[in-house]
């Protein structure tokens, strides 16, 4: 039972995430396959030397990109709040745009678990992953 | 393997230095800026940094709360300049992995303050506890657990470099 | 839904029954049976378990150093039972994530105990830190963070029934 | 460039290894994917009235089979050594036996990221997800 997923929707989500904005995040659709993408920008920088992504900016697009598959699979408006969230730091983010999809491990009636793969070159390579329990919020 | 020892420094030595550094590290990662990162605090294996409330750095239009992300960037910076803290000799560090559980809300209008503190280094890894809170340490909103792993490796450069300290370059195993 | 709410414990009724409890656990673990866990002490939101050291559960015949596995398995039931003991009515908590790092080797021959101390709880959800050690508390070999969530939903029985309570179901989101 | 994997490698390593023998995990190989399983025994039992299996033997399980799958990755002798290990508990493992799979994400030349999945029924449907990083003891 795939749920319904269009741009729209998408959009929709993220309007009401000032800090996705912020980060430039945008959704990308295959069918009902979401990966969104954070483009580079001079101020998602961590270290200016090494001109490395923010390892803070790559978690937050992460987290992100979990919240809003969560509401889209759970056609819920309300946002589910992380939990408990753990970031693997993989390979350097390199100053060039970075993708992100989100899988559902397992969807309970109050918590579900999610991983996040976020990768710049390649989904085999990825830079970092995330996997987290995030609390579902019932709409009223 | 050819670099030169610095000079081992006194603990007096040492914390003035970390008082150069920490402002410079803050004050020198531009995603730390744009999120408005303020440098509080530093002593040997222990960091405060700042982030003042910002309706941009917002999670849900609804809630008004700031988003778990920006607490999430806020707690892995404090937690690397804690980690780079501890090190006797000031080396880069990257973040291997970070833990963060979420315990409330922040309230909205409130700036959050990260408070980290290492309680464990070995030769080329640092362990790191953090939490956020809004104003009551006793009542954070957030808590973390990381680890650091120094960076360089044969090429590293002698002390007191600035410029290559940034502590979040995610950058492991090399 | 239907349940009758249980009568309000005092301090020391609660403390009381946490006494009989934390035994009750750590002698009705099987698994924690076969480990050697010896249930040490227990306060409203912290207990403390112990293992002695058993080389059968060694994790490398070259260094004699127990399983880190072994010392996971502790870390997570001693957490459990200080996520239980927080809560004001005894209810079943299952894990819902825990993590750990190992900062260094536990000597060979040495006991490991762990102490776990639960920072935070919700109305469903318990967050819990723990160490273990191996004779220091402050030289751990392992630390750890945990998030616990309280199982039994609509069919939540009423307090007191001990065989229903055991803290490690790995039961999520019912 | 695949490591060389056979029964007898695998073996010998988790004669190395007594809490593997003690939780009686026995290799599973299948050309060169490594599967390990533990099979169901009374004592790993965590919760005798839900009959439900204890995490932490289940933990234990997939750290052996992480520190094992790097071993032979690295024909290396010596085990990798758990640094930062992140476990989420997705399902109620059951009173049958346990399947886990490791896969190395991130090979560094210190230090590695794995991720174990472990199942009872299906791949699909994990009961545990660990995932690590692991500092490598060089053979002397």
């Amino acid at each position: 039972m795939s749920p319904e997923i269009n741009e729209a929707a998408i959009a929709a989500q993220l309007d009401k995430i000032p800090y996705a904005k912020f980060l430039g995040i945008r959704p990308l659709l295959m069918g009902n396959e979401l990966t969104m993408v954070m483009p580079y920008a001079d101020d998602i920088i961590g270290n200016p030397v090494l001109k490395a992504l923010h390892g803070g900016a790559v978690s937050a697009f992460m987290e992100v990109t979990a919240i809003v598959q969560l509401s889209l699979e759970n056609k819920s408006a309300r946002f589910a709040k992380p939990v408990g969230v753990n970031i693997d730091y993989l390979r350097r983010g390199r100053p060039k745009d970075t993708y992100a999809r989100a899988v559902i491990m397992r969807q309970g009636s109050r918590v579900s678990n999610v991983q996040v793969r976020a990768w710049q070159d390649s989904f085999d390579t990825p830079i970092t992953v995330l996997h987290g329990h995030f609390m579902l919020t019932r709409d009223k | 393997m050819t670099d030169t020892q610095p000079k081992k420094k006194t603990k007096e030595e040492r914390l003035t230095w970390l008082w150069e550094l920490g402002p410079m590290m803050v004050g020198g990662t531009p995603h730390g800026i744009a999120l408005g990162f303020r440098f509080v605090a530093i002593d040997i294996g222990s960091a405060t940094i700042a982030m003042d409330y910002n309706p941009k750095l917002i999670g849900d239009t609804e809630t008004r709360v700031m988003a778990g992300g920006a607490v999430t960037a806020l707690l892995d910076q404090t937690s690397g300049l804690a980690a780079m803290s501890a090190f006797e000799q000031t080396v880069p560090v990257a973040t291997l992995d970070l833990r963060i559980d979420y315990m409330r809300a922040a309230e909205p209008g409130k700036n959050i303050i990260a408070e980290a503190r290492c309680y464990k280094t070995t030769r080329n890894v640092a362990f790191v506890r953090a939490i956020a809170h809004d104003g009551d340490p006793d009542n954070p909103v957030a808590s973390s657990q990381a680890v650091f792993m120094t960076t360089g490796g044969g090429s590293r450069k002698p002390d007191l470099t600035p410029d290559a300290l940034t502590a979040d370059t995610k950058e492991t195993g090399q």
